[in-house]
């Protein structure tokens, strides 16, 4: 049977690799969409570009203290304004050329370059100005103004210049899909999965010889491809899976911190849903409780319960989750009756009427979720329902969620259920910032609040963080009265391994940056 | 008297219900014309078929015996089939494949819808010549010869049935009857569907081809006048029985 | 089958099931109740529950109101042109013979399944649904019929036919309408009707059970709603993973054979005589 | 039998127009589709500079200019890379690795219907296995995958099994939708009408046997027939590749689709067009010999008669 040239190679370069170690075969939720760290758009890229770049500076998954791998040392310069990085000697580009700073000033060049349509650049537009190179292994990047944190603010994946034409990096070429990097592992994405090979290079030195990854599908496929040892590891086992695994002394269950929650994004300026009453009455019309249970098959007072209840757009163990602001746990349909009768709604046959005509909402949901949550569109609908709204429910694909929603394009929507992840830095400016320039980049329906955007500001100009705590602290509980969102919960992740895989530290966020310490022994 | 062709002995065709024919016996000789004769339904067509060797209702064959003395005396078709069933009777076909169209060959009524349509004149013609023991040194000159005999010009060689009137189709249904050379030419009521003038022309070609390539005649008819003026012996079906008339 | 009331009858009786299941049909479906879950008919009459503890037959009578309209549409607008196509050749209209054969050789070329699948990824939002494919479906299937029809006409005695009603001095009605397509037509257009409106239903189960199979949005019915495709989905999980919801497989297969005997059932009806 | 020649020139024509027909008319579309080309080939999410990108994809001077460039390309076997789906990778490997698998699929597929043909026009096949016949066609494509599909993962072919998948898929398509059925019962009924005719009793009595006087006069037909079930194989070869997860052309514009990937998804139905138009030929190639043999006569009659 035919199959893509990675895959060949992939065949190929396993049977090579015998005995010199070991190759693992593990699902993703689903394909990366590109290898090109500048246009990763879900976690499955972010963790796939971990394997194949290296991060100018990352936290370590057990001390989370800043590193880096590929820079020897740093200085700050020009009154903080600059960083001026020497690189370590001998790493190598996936192509064999080796790392200098002319590769640092293409990447930073890169992120600049108008011509890059990266939503990532645009981040960066606002915080780096330049680099230049000094000598072959030292760069100075410039800021445009003076940070705290600077190092914190080079997390960017680093991209050689000798594989690029112009400094305007585009995602339709070739290197999206097979890339060349200096991590741990040269990746190529094929039709059906990715293949990443091992790559000794000065700076890394992993044990395993080769990562297989293939698109999960049904979850009693991964389950008993797992158990029957046709497959090494599942990144992201839904919960209704996870009984029959953690049954299974072949597998490991592992939890990973990954910092990401569930909310449904209420249209602010549409129909009803404009005033701030009838979203808090909605707020209280959602019982959690019960659709955590249909949906995730938590019982209430489950002690080992993957989904915590959160108010506001943090998870509870972040430092910025306020508190002080109770979370919804069951619904209240009498004060939430009283809300919708204040605004102005009216109840007739058993359902709400607003200005004369019945109030039917056009609930949609990122199609992916319901891997992680049966049927929670229809459990979310039947609840609404039962408080007397009509609805027409819509599952959304992934690429028309990033193509449409996350755009602010969905307008025809007055609900949208769907999940954030957040690395360490939760900086949830994109979500709640009004659209503008490059702020509230992700604010799906266009929300404007000045009040958020002040406090967000706040949060940017901050130098300690404890003044970022505050301000984020403060935003929370603006957000749970004004809400924008109905925040759901924190569903936590869980990897399943078999146990022959050893000594497997998964980083938060991006997973794999620990990947040189793994082992896989028979 | 020339020598005999076909010798039907007692010929007897039974249908599930009902007897076909019963006891026909009769002798066809070589350059002679015999008619067969006989009101419809009496069996003409059936009987002609049975001289033929084509015999496809069930349980069909149950009595007679056919002999070609011609080839050889000594074989009875039959042997073997009497009342054997359709199986025989299959069996039977095969036997006697390589005689139909070479030792008798048979020339149709309405020609024009007897003729396949897929394949020119010329082409069925090269076919029936195939058939004889000795092939024509010239292909085209044999052929021309032959539409000449029949009152066809050349042209008609080039041309598929369905471009022929129903004149020369049965003109050309004739020419391929004779093109392989038979010792008999088994005609069935070659006049059918052909107005009067083109009726008898037609069956005066017949008789006279048939005569120039000195092969015997078995013209099965119902029109009493063409037979009167043309067969050297009448078969007379009458529904049951059947006897060898005299001389016309 | 011979008898013309048989087949009429069952054909009537399998239709009329159908009709009825789309009528009866919830807009949404029940609560969940994972209590019932994995439970099979006995438990929850009468065709046991889904994976969420609903019982099935709200499934089966949602999908049936998701196809019955379009795929029924769609057999009636084949039925039409198969019967434009048998006039046309009794009416020995040779541009427009000739015209049909022309569309007939351009439409017939595509592979269907393509063109429904790029109209089906294409179609925005607001416009998606069944009706839609199901137009374009008769629209492919239509050369087809026409061609049929006309062959039909054809051994009929196409114009021929028609001048010899016309010598008993029927009128045009009666001739075309009456004998041409009621009397000789009457057949081959009922069938290539019935065969398409089946196609279509299968063209349903297909794209819901591409879309459902990997928790993609439908392209036939809001998300709300089941099709068919879901009842066979857990059949395929109870054969994959002998899952409990063997029942689900059974009435999946059963819906199928509903459709599948009904289309039989109404052909036969209209071939006897 | 006048003017044999024009149904093979229509098909011809037909098969010629094919392949310019459909790229257009999916070039029409992506014009016609809400949001300029541009957006929906990037999102702007990701793509906030799609000017650049609009230029190198000649989406920026309309359909028109995207179409010509884009034949003009195609002619020359540059097929562009994919949008989204595989983002910069050669659509042309694509192509070339899913072509094998499809034409494996289809062509394992074709052999039993294939077999029905030459069988039926034989008059091999007992009717009394008609009904049993019916009963296969009436499965649609989906529930047999379905089937085969369960039955993989049963016996773990699932991991690494592409050929089990791929002989499992043969099956189903050539059992799907009549595809056998409807080959026999089809054929049968040309060939039987034929039997009928009065020319095939006369050929017995002529000692021919009855295949050599109707084969000529049923070949058109039974060409046409074939084609229409290679054409209906490779609808169904779509369902089948996606259910069962073969890399095949069927597969890929599933996947291309799914994602709006046009870079793909242009020059896949394209390629389909091509794989009809090849068979549109044939069928005007099978039909223009038979009607030549058809006429043909021997050489010399008209001689000296001229």
């Amino acid at each position: 049977m035919a199959r893509n040239p990675a895959w060949m190679s992939a065949g190929l370069a396993s049977l090579a690799l015998l005995g010199t170690g070991a190759s693992l075969s593990y699902y993703e939720e689903a394909l990366p969409t590109t290898l090109n760290p500048l246009f990763a758009d879900t976690m499955v890229d972010r963790r796939s570009q971990e394997l194949v770049f290296d991060r100018l500076w990352y936290h370590d998954a057990i001390t989370n203290e800043l590193k880096s791998r590929i820079v020897q040392r740093y200085e700050v310069a020009e009154g903080g304004q600059a960083l001026k990085i020497h690189l370590t000697p001998g790493v190598k580009w996936h192509n064999g050329k080796g790392l200098s700073s002319k590769d640092i000033c293409f990447t930073v060049d890169a992120l600049l370059d108008k011509g890059t349509p990266s939503p990532l650049a645009e981040g960066y537009r606002q915080i780096l100005e330049g680099c230049d190179t000094q000598g072959n292994s030292t760069a100075l990047v410039r800021f445009t103004r003076v940070f705290h944190n600077p190092r914190e603010r080079l997390g960017f994946a680093v991209l050689p210049a000798s594989e690029f034409s112009s400094t305007a990096v585009t995602p339709d070429l070739p290197f999206g899909s097979h890339p060349v990097g200096t991590g741990p592992f040269k990746g190529t994405k094929g039709r059906r999965g990715a293949n990443f090979e091992a790559f000794g290079n000065a700076h890394h030195g992993p044990a395993l010889a080769q990562l297989r990854l293939s698109e999960g599908q049904d979850g009693s496929i991964l389950v008993r491809a797992l158990i029957n040892n046709g497959m090494q590891g599942i990144v992201q086992v839904p919960p209704p899976n996870r009984p029959e695994l953690s049954a299974s002394d072949e597998v490991a269950l592992k939890s990973y911190d990954l910092r990401s929650w569930w909310f449904i994004a209420l249209n602010t300026n549409k129909g009803p849903l404009a005033d701030k009453k009838v979203r808090q009455a909605l707020n209280l019309m959602l019982d959690r409780t019960e659709l955590r249970k249909f949906a995730i098959g938590v019982e209430a007072g489950d002690e080992n319960s993957p989904c915590e209840f959160i108010s506001g757009p943090f998870v509870q163990s972040s430092p910025y989750y306020n508190r002080a602001v109770p979370v919804v746990e069951r619904a209240n349909m009498a004060r939430a009756e009283k809300l919708l009768t204040e605004a102005g709604l009216s109840k007739s046959g058993g359902s709400w009427m607003y200005k004369g005509a019945k109030v039917t909402f056009n609930i949609g949901m990122l199609a992916t979720l319901n891997a992680e949550a049966t049927d929670i569109l229809d459990q979310i609908g039947n609840q609404l329902g039962k408080g007397g709204f009509d609805r027409q429910v819509d599952k959304v694909r992934a690429d028309e969620w990033a193509r449409r929603v996350t755009t602010g394009n969905a307008q025809e929507f007055d609900l949208l259920i769907g999940k954030w992840s957040f690395g360490l830095v939760e900086d949830v400016n994109d979500q709640f910032h009004t659209r503008k320039g490059g702020e509230g980049k992700l604010n799906i329906f266009n929300y404007s609040n000045p009040e958020v955007d002040g406090i967000l500001g706040e949060y940017a100009a901050a130098r300690t963080d404890t003044a970022a705590q505050d301000a984020y602290h403060k935003l929370h509980k603006v957000l749970a009265t004004d809400l924008p969102y109905l925040f759901l919960w924190k569903l936590d992740s869980r990897s399943a391994w078999r146990t022959e895989v050893r000594n497997n530290i998964i980083a938060p966020y991006y997973y794999f940056t620990e990947i040189d310490g793994w082992k896989y022994s028979k | 008297m020339s020598e005999p062709l076909v010798v039907m002995d007692g010929l007897t065709i039974r249908a599930p219900t009902r007897t076909l024919v019963e006891g026909v016996s009769f002798t066809v000789h070589g350059g002679r014309v015999t008619a067969l004769v006989g009101p419809s339904g009496a069996g003409k067509s059936l009987t002609a078929r049975a001289v033929m060797c084509v015999l496809d209702v069930d349980p069909g064959l149950v009595g007679g015996s056919l002999r070609y003395p011609a080839l050889d005396p000594n074989v009875d078709w039959y042997e073997g089939v009497r009342g054997g069933g359709m199986s025989a009777q299959q069996r039977l076909l095969a036997r006697t494949r390589h005689l139909r169209g070479a030792y008798f060959t048979y020339s149709p009524q309405a020609a024009s819808s007897a003729l396949n349509p897929g394949r020119t004149i010329g082409r069925q013609l090269t076919m029936a010549i195939a058939r004889r023991q000795t092939p024509p040194d010239n292909l085209g000159a044999e052929i021309r010869r032959i539409l000449q005999q029949v009152g066809l010009q050349p042209w008609a060689a080039g041309a598929l049935p369905g471009e022929l009137s129903g004149g020369m189709a049965q003109r050309a249904a004739l020419a391929i009857a004779v093109a392989p050379k038979p010792r008999l030419v088994i005609a069935d009521e070659p006049e059918t569907g052909l107005d009067p003038v083109l009726r008898r022309a037609v069956v005066e070609l017949l008789v006279q081809v048939c005569k120039d390539e000195g092969a015997g005649l078995l013209l099965i008819s119902h029109h009493k006048d063409t037979v009167k003026r043309i067969a050297d012996d009448v078969i007379q079906l009458r529904g049951q029985h059947g006897e060898t008339g005299g001389t016309a | 089958m011979t008898g013309r009331w048989p087949a009429i009858g069952v054909s009537a009786v399998l239709f009329a099931a159908l009709i009825v299941l789309a009528v009866i049909a919830p807009e949404f479906l029940s609560e969940a109740n994972l209590d019932l879950k994995e439970f099979g008919p006995a438990a929850v009459p009468p065709f046991g529950a889904d994976d969420r503890g609903r019982p099935l037959w709200e499934l089966a009578a949602q999908g049936a109101r998701v196809v019955a309209l379009p795929s029924v549409v769609a057999g009636l607008v084949v039925g039409l042109f198969a019967a434009a196509g048998g006039l046309i050749r009794s009416m020995d209209l040779r541009w427009a013979d000739s015209a049909v054969a022309a569309f007939g050789e351009v439409v017939g070329a595509l592979p269907r399944m393509v063109v429904i699948l790029i109209v089906a990824l294409l179609l925005p939002r607001d416009w998606r649904g069944l009706f839609p494919l199901a137009a374009t479906w008769a629209l492919l299937s239509a050369p087809g019929a026409m061609d049929e029809a006309a062959a039909v006409a054809e051994r009929l005695g196409g114009a021929r036919f028609v001048e010899a009603l016309r010598a008993h001095g029927y009128s045009s009605w009666r001739i075309f309408v009456v004998h041409v397509v009621a009397f000789n037509l009457r057949p081959v257009i009922v069938r290539q009707a019935a065969e398409v409106t089946m196609q279509v239903v299968f063209l349903e189960i297909s794209l819901s059970y591409l879309a459902t199979s990997n928790d993609d949005p439908s392209f036939t019915h809001p998300d709300s709603v089941r099709s068919w495709a879901d009842i066979l989905h857990l059949g395929y999980r109870a054969l994959a993973f002998d899952a409990p919801y063997m029942h689900a497989l059974v009435l999946g297969l059963g819906l199928v054979a509903l459709v599948a005997g009904t289309t039989i059932g109404i052909s036969r009806a209209a071939r006897a005589r | 039998m006048k003017r044999w020649w024009v149904r093979p020139l229509v098909r011809t024509v037909a098969a010629l127009a094919l392949p310019v027909a459909v790229p257009l008319l999916l070039t029409l579309l992506l014009w016609a589709l809400p949001g300029d080309p541009a957006s929906i080939v990037c999102p702007p999410e990701n793509c906030t500079g799609t000017e650049a990108l609009a230029e190198r994809w000649n989406l920026h001077r309309g359909p028109m200019h995207f179409f010509s460039a884009w034949m003009s390309n195609a002619a020359g076997g540059e097929l562009g890379n994919s949008w989204r789906m595989q983002a910069g990778v050669p659509v042309s490997d694509l192509v070339k690795e899913s072509i094998p698998n499809t034409l494996a699929l289809i062509g394992l597929a074709f052999i039993p219907i294939l077999l029905g043909t030459v069988l039926a026009a034989l008059d091999a096949i007992h009717r009394r296995l008609d009904p049993i016949l019916h009963l296969m066609g009436l499965f649609p494509a989906v529930i047999l995958a379905v089937i085969a599909a369960a039955w993989k993962v049963l016996t773990y072919t699932e991991f690494g099994g592409e050929t089990a998948a791929l002989f499992l898929g043969a099956a189903v398509l050539g059992i799907a939708d009549g595809a056998f059925s409807g080959a026999v019962t089809g054929t049968r009924s040309v060939s039987s009408a034929e039997r009928r005719q009065r020319y095939t009793g006369v050929g017995v009595l002529r000692g021919e046997t009855e295949l050599s006087n109707i084969l000529p006069n049923i070949t058109p037909a039974l060409v046409g027939q074939l084609r229409a079930r290679i054409l209906h194989l490779f609808s169904g070869a779509v369902v089948v590749e996606v259910v069962l997860k073969i890399d095949g052309l069927g597969d890929l514009l599933w996947q291309a689709a799914l994602v709006q990937d046009f870079g793909v998804v242009l020059p896949v139905a394209t390629v389909f067009a091509c794989f009809s138009a090849i068979l549109l030929l044939a069928q005007a190639l099978a039909e223009g010999g038979v009607a030549v043999w058809i006429r043909w006569s021997p050489k010399g009659v008209m001689e000296r008669a001229a």
